[in-house]
């Protein structure tokens, strides 16, 4: 296959995307792999980018590395204690466990990899043209097509971060 | 020689009459100016010979009408580069872009030079002293000075601490600032990317910066700096909540997410001289004032900036860094300013649209440049006149006043659609906006704040 | 409890517009300016402002006119002890009435004028000269009898009225002194002719006896 | 129903168990932090913002004044208390001078009175005028009010300059009475100078009074009841803050200000914002006591003939004398053997005594906070190590 | 060019990145990341078959992508408070070691 720009483009941005996943499982230290999994992200909305769905990749971007990201790190602040929590990386089923997970993931892969090639009949001509999502039709997908799901998203957000944030309240002992 | 204290309230007794060292500021500007215009031209003149005709045409065109005058430049000198290097389609492409953002980069770096010693100067004037006036005419070469000295101080990586996450931290912050520029709209067709989502390219990227911040508190290894960082997230997660609310008024009233169609959207002068831009609503004024907040929040000037309390933290999350990336940190907060002055000129303030239509001959770029800076202005006044908020007050502020107040302009805003503007629209939309500010700040503070204390005198 | 009366938010305008009225101010009046561009521009001190002492000398000759006597009231009086005197010994070995050396270390010296105060002779005065940058901690801060002695006309230029007035009350003490030792002379020529009166009437008296 | 205050869990409804201790963390604020007011540390322990102990440190400017005293003359140690409390010297002078001439028994001449009257009325001001400025540095506001305060202070700084030949160290006051008389001209430029300051002080309580961040930053914070104050022994602005009327002008009527008619202001509940308004109305009284002190300025004499210079050797016994000083009580005890060195010389510093109640004031308070309560106390290293 | 296969293959990789994350860490916040890279890369899969799909018009994909990482977000809250409390309880944030599972 001839290599054009935007194709470079998207190996660049998928050998960005793995290679901070890759990062994430083999990073020891907990807030670095916190970070690095935040890249892992922006790859995924750069990714997003490159298909044409640009709204996707910065509401992606604004979700995953603007907020979860951080809560993420602030939490590995909060449970960072030196003696207990951190990796046990001994164990006696270390290796065992190593090459387990590894093996059900590899094997995870060739399955679907094989279901991927396997469809020939998907095997269609890439439409040449960059093609751009339509702002003003995602909003009256979103507002006419899918109200109610809209208002649905809405409350489950709101329910779950109250509950979060109740579940992690420290209540404060009031006259210590 | 008696005691000579002049009326005047307190300057010193008396100055001795030796002159300012003799520099002639009308000469030293008139050469300066001279140099450039000259060696502009002479450049224009030699760089011609490659394809004759065509810089100096567009130079002469450009000065006919300054409107559009960068445009005609750009036009032109991609015409040079086509005609005298024959270049191909993908490397005209790349030259243009780079063309612009060369430019955009330059016009900011020389803003940012420019305001580190403009802020220094009007402090000083506000606290009745000088300011730096020895580097250069009038202090104007102490940006050199500041930026030969980051330069040659030592750059010093605490040991540890995270060596990478330190050295990193900088950038991650001073990249999206710069990215943030390209989509202001500076003048009519002059936004240097057309981005249909231009606003939440905006938020994504405003949202990396604590990702930043949390980097350079962590990295340092000091508690100083952690607790600074600490402080800096929460201020900025906070106060994005009623950046994002505000912006969101003008999106659903405009129509559109991309900042230069809301430009336009402000285009026309009502009444003859009213301009119709969106400060001139009830739901746009407040929204400028949460905008405005939010921004000074965002970007941790004062009286809201916490992270770096020198009274408490020393220096924040900026504590361990010393040399350039020191200056780095500097220049992404200056450039983040501008990023998110632009957007509210953009937003609120009718980007390149000139007050009043006599005034129309001045070019659109410079009324963009001159609301800018005006906004600029303001906050450094504000920073030499406010004390600083205490981080528990910050928070409050914002969850209890500021987002509820941005959710009243958004209901402005769509009351101000449906009743069509005009007086229907101020009668209804300006108790809608303005009921937080009589119902919730009142209450914000303890009751005891409030009250007026009364001094008694003991009577001997 | 009265409320406060006016809306929040409003007295911090008003905070903004003093700062506001400054800055214009600051352009409009120069004499506002508190700064002022040192080394160009400098202050005019006051007379009566005291850094470092100085040794007054008479006349034109800064060794010889020294008004010091070498008496060490100031060496003794001094605070921190900044004063050394060494009381110089003519040929035949006697204390001379002149310091052979005097130095004050400008280090310790606090500019507090005591000797000035209890010196009898108005002989160490205070200056305002404040600029005695030095290039080494110890050495150069000792300064000696030569660094330290100023004319009497100098005094008179920085200090003009005090100076006048010293001057007048040497004026005086030299005019009584002067006046004190006429009077003796006096008395001792009236003792003299009274004796010689005496004698002269003692030969008389012999003869007509 | 106030807003901001996090209701805790009504009992047993906690969804959890016990969260266990969060971690405190240990911060040191000093020796050389940017806002103590000179060499002064702070050992803090935070739960995340709020303080739950501190202990103050100091010791690091102790330079040994009190034995240095008693081994020179009673003049020579006179230079040495400009250097207690560096922003007020003439009323220090005034302290140590008013404790020897009881111990010696000295009459101070009529003009010498009101001159120090006039001085220590002035000494007031421009500690107030400073005081002001450090304040709201505390709370970030970069510097501009210290720069109006020390605009209006440097005129008063130039009046003791011309007359004491020094600015802050002007060592002036002779026992019984001054070291010198006014310069011609003195006494107008100081009735501009006092004439000039209404109008500052109008200035600054237009910037500060109502400004919202201030009072939010100053009321209810570092605020102790009036009977803990007195317990420690604290004294001048900081008890009237807290209403009681305690003022040695008034109390012991020292020099002659009794013949002066001003007033004491109280405050009400002795926090930062109360004790920073004392000290405005302070300022105004203090103009009042120079208006009429300047007028009938007496004619004379400036020191007692008798009064000697050196080798001055005052008859055996003891004497505590004590002044109404701009931070506090500031008290002078001397024990003197008839020999020219003061036997016993001590000085009873108000910083270090009004410092001793820090912890209990800030305890609670976010460590934003004890900065400002720290400079609401208005402490001078120099005075509280001696 | 990059066909279809292209993409769903890199989506599928990055899924079983997540799987492999989960399945080595013992450090639960690291897991909880694996989970969001495994969503992230269902989302891929949408916005890909929106793509290259047949009508680009219907932006049911798209639609489906952002709840998704909106429902991702809600959950990742909820994931690190019940993180938070089992610290709190159990001192340690390793599943391995909790007692929950054995007794």
């Amino acid at each position: 296959m001839n290599l054009t720009a935007s194709g470079l483009l998207f190996f660049a941005f998928a050998v960005l995307t793995l290679g901070a996943g890759t990062a994430v499982a083999l990073v020891r230290e907990p807030v670095r792999a916190a970070l690095v999994g935040a890249l892992c992200f922006v790859g995924v909305g750069l990714l997003y980018l490159w298909l044409g769905a640009e709204f996707l990749g910065f509401i992606q971007w604004l979700v995953y590395v603007g907020a979860v990201a951080v809560l993420i790190v602030f939490v590995i602040l909060l449970t960072r204690r030196e003696d207990a929590g951190g990796e046990t990386e001994g164990g006696r089923f270390a290796g065992l466990r190593v090459l387990g997970g590894l093996g059900v993931a590899l094997a995870l892969f060739g399955a679907l990899a094989a279901a991927v090639l396997g469809s020939g009949s998907l095997y269609r001509e890439v439409p040449e043209e960059p093609m751009v999502l339509e702002i003003a039709a995602l909003g009256r997908e979103l507002v006419a097509g899918a109200v109610p799901p809209l208002i649905l998203v809405g409350v489950v957000l709101t329910v779950a971060l109250v509950g979060g944030v109740t579940l992690a309240l420290v209540e404060r002992k009031p006259d210590a | 020689m008696a005691v000579t204290i002049p009326s005047d309230a307190a300057p010193p007794p008396g100055r001795t009459s030796l002159a300012f060292p003799a520099r002639r500021p009308g000469l030293t500007l008139a050469a300066a100016a001279g140099v450039l215009v000259v060696g502009t031209t002479l450049l224009v003149l030699l760089l011609d010979r490659k394809a004759p005709g065509i810089l100096t045409g567009a130079v002469v065109e450009a000065l006919a009408h300054p409107a559009t005058a960068p445009l005609i430049l750009k036009a032109g000198v991609l015409g040079w580069l086509a005609e005298g290097w024959g270049l191909g389609e993908p490397w005209l492409g790349l030259a243009s872009i780079s063309l612009s953002l060369f430019t955009i980069v330059a016009v900011f770096m020389g803003l940012f030079a420019l305001t580190s010693i403009v802020e220094r100067k009007v402090l000083a004037r506000i606290q009745n002293r000088y300011g730096p006036n020895r580097a250069g005419l009038w202090g104007l070469l102490q940006p050199v000075a500041d930026g030969i000295k980051m330069l040659t101080k030592e750059d010093i990586v605490p040991a540890g601490g995270d060596r990478w996450m330190h050295l990193l931290a900088p950038v991650m912050l001073a990249v999206p600032a710069f990215l943030v520029l390209a989509l202001l709209p500076y003048g009519p067709g002059m936004t240097v990317v057309e981005l249909g989502v231009g606003i939440l390219f905006f938020f994504a990227l405003g949202a990396s910066a604590e990702v930043a911040v949390f980097m350079a508190g962590w990295s340092s290894n000091n508690k100083y700096s952690l607790l600074g960082a600490m402080r800096a997230i929460a201020q900025m997660i906070s106060y994005e909540m009623p950046l994002l609310l505000a912006a969101l008024a003008v999106v659903m009233l405009a129509g559109t997410l991309s900042p230069t169609l809301m430009v336009e959207a402000q285009a026309g002068h009502a009444f003859g001289f009213v301009p119709q831009w969106f400060v001139f609503t009830p739901w746009g004024l407040v929204g400028f004032v949460l905008f405005f907040i939010a921004a000074l929040a965002e970007s941790n000037r004062s009286p809201f900036d916490l992270p770096e309390g020198e009274s408490e933290l020393v220096a924040g999350h900026m504590t361990e860094y010393s040399g350039f990336r020191y200056a780095v940190f500097f220049l992404a907060e200056y450039i983040g300013l501008f990023g998110i002055c632009g957007f509210a000129v953009a937003l609120f303030l009718g980007g390149w649209h000139a007050p009043l239509p006599v005034l129309d001959f001045i070019p659109g770029y410079l009324w963009f440049f001159l609301k800018l800076y005006g906004l600029v202005l303001l906050a450094i006044w504000i920073r030499g006149t406010m004390p600083r908020v205490r981080i528990d007050q910050l928070l409050a502020f914002s969850w209890l006043f500021l987002i509820p107040t941005g959710f009243c302009v958004l209901a402005g805003a769509a009351l101000w659609h449906f009743t069509g503007g005009g007086w229907l629209g101020w009668l209804v939309v300006t108790p809608v906006v303005t009921a937080p500010y009589f119902l919730l700040l009142p209450r914000l503070q303890s009751a005891e704040a409030n009250a007026l204390r009364t001094y008694r005198f003991s009577e001997e | 409890m009265r409320k406060l009366k006016q809306l929040p938010g409003v007295g911090l305008l008003k905070g903004m517009l003093v700062t506001g009225r400054n800055f214009f101010g600051s352009y409009r009046n120069p004499r506002r300016l508190v700064t002022v561009s040192y080394p160009e521009q400098r202050l005019l001190l006051p007379e009566s402002s005291r850094n470092f002492p100085f040794l007054v000398y008479d006349g034109n000759d800064s060794v010889e006119g020294l008004r010091c006597v070498a008496c060490k009231t100031c060496e003794r009086e001094c605070p921190s002890g900044a004063i050394r005197i060494v009381q110089a010994r003519d040929e035949n070995g006697r204390p001379a009435k002149h310091p052979e050396r005097f130095e004050i270390g400008i280090d310790a010296c606090m500019g507090c004028q005591i000797c000035a105060e209890v010196c009898p002779f108005d002989a160490i005065k205070m200056d305002s000269d404040y600029e005695h940058a030095a290039t080494g901690r110890t050495r150069p801060m000792v300064h000696n009898k030569l660094r330290l002695a100023k004319s009497n006309t100098y005094y008179h230029r920085i200090k003009p009225r005090e100076a006048a007035e010293v001057d007048a009350r040497l004026e005086m003490e030299r005019f009584r002194k002067e006046e004190a030792r006429r009077k003796r002379e006096e008395a001792a020529r009236m003792k003299k002719e009274a004796a010689a009166k005496a004698a002269a009437a003692k030969p008389e008296a012999p003869e007509n006896s | 129903m106030n807003l901001t205050r996090a209701a805790p869990w009504p009992a047993g409804t906690a969804p959890f168990a016990d969260p266990g201790e969060t971690e405190l963390l240990e911060l040191s604020l000093g020796p050389q932090h940017p806002s103590t007011h000179g060499v002064f540390r702070m050992n803090a322990l935070l739960d995340g913002e709020t303080v739950v102990r501190l202990q103050p440190v100091f010791g690091y400017l102790h330079r040994n004044h009190e034995q240095l005293a008693e081994r020179m003359s009673y003049l020579a140690s006179m230079p040495f208390t400009d250097r207690l409390d560096y922003f007020c010297s003439l009323t220090n002078n005034w302290a140590y001078a008013l404790t020897v001439e009881k111990l010696a028994g000295l009459e101070v001449p009529e003009r010498a009175e009101y001159l120090r009257v006039i001085l220590a009325e002035l000494t007031r001001l421009q500690n107030h005028t400073v005081f002001l400025g450090f304040l709201l540095g505390d709370m970030g506001a970069w510097g501009s009010v210290l720069m109006y305060g020390f605009r209006q202070r440097d005129a008063v700084l130039d009046l003791f300059e011309a007359l004491t030949g020094s600015r802050m160290m002007c060592d002036y006051l002779r026992f019984g009475g001054c070291r010198c008389d006014l310069p011609p001209g003195w006494a107008a430029a100081a009735r501009l100078v006092v004439d000039s300051y209404p109008g500052f002080l109008d200035e600054m309580e237009q910037l500060l009074t109502e400004n919202e961040i201030l009072r939010a930053r100053t009321m209810g914070i570092g605020g102790v009841e009036a009977k803990r104050l007195v317990n420690a022994g604290v004294s001048g602005p900081l008890l009237r803050a807290a209403g009681l009327s305690h003022d040695l002008r008034k109390v012991d009527r020292y020099g002659i200000y009794d013949r002066f008619s001003f007033r004491i202001p109280l405050g009400e509940k002795g926090d930062v914002y109360d004790r920073l308004m004392i000290r405005l109305l302070e300022m105004r009284e203090s103009l009042n006591i120079l208006d009429s002190a300047l007028r009938d300025l007496p004619e004379g004499p400036v020191i007692n003939p008798q009064a000697k210079l050196r080798n001055f050797r005052p008859p055996a016994g003891e004497a505590y004398g004590r002044i109404e000083s701009p931070k506090g009580e500031l008290g002078f005890y001397l024990i003197s053997d008839q020999s020219p060195q003061p036997y016993r010389y001590r000085v009873r510093p108000p910083s270090l005594i009004n410092l001793t109640l820090l912890e209990e004031m800030c305890v609670g308070a976010k460590i934003a906070d004890v900065m400002v309560i720290l400079g609401s106390i208005d402490i001078v290293l120099g005075e509280v190590d001696r | 060019m990059i066909t279809l296969q292209l993409v769903l293959l890199v989506s599928s990789a990055l899924f079983c990145l997540g799987l492999a994350i989960v399945l080595l860490r013992r450090n639960a916040i690291i897991m909880l990341i694996g989970i969001e890279v495994m969503l992230a890369a269902a989302n891929l899969n949408f916005i890909a078959f929106w793509r290259y799909g047949a009508e680009p018009g219907s932006l049911t994909g798209v639609v489906f992508a952002l709840f998704s990482i909106a429902v991702a977000a809600a959950e990742a809250a909820v994931g690190l408070a019940l993180i938070l409390l089992v610290y709190r309880h159990f001192r340690t944030i390793d599943p391995g070691r909790l007692p929950v599972a054995h007794d």
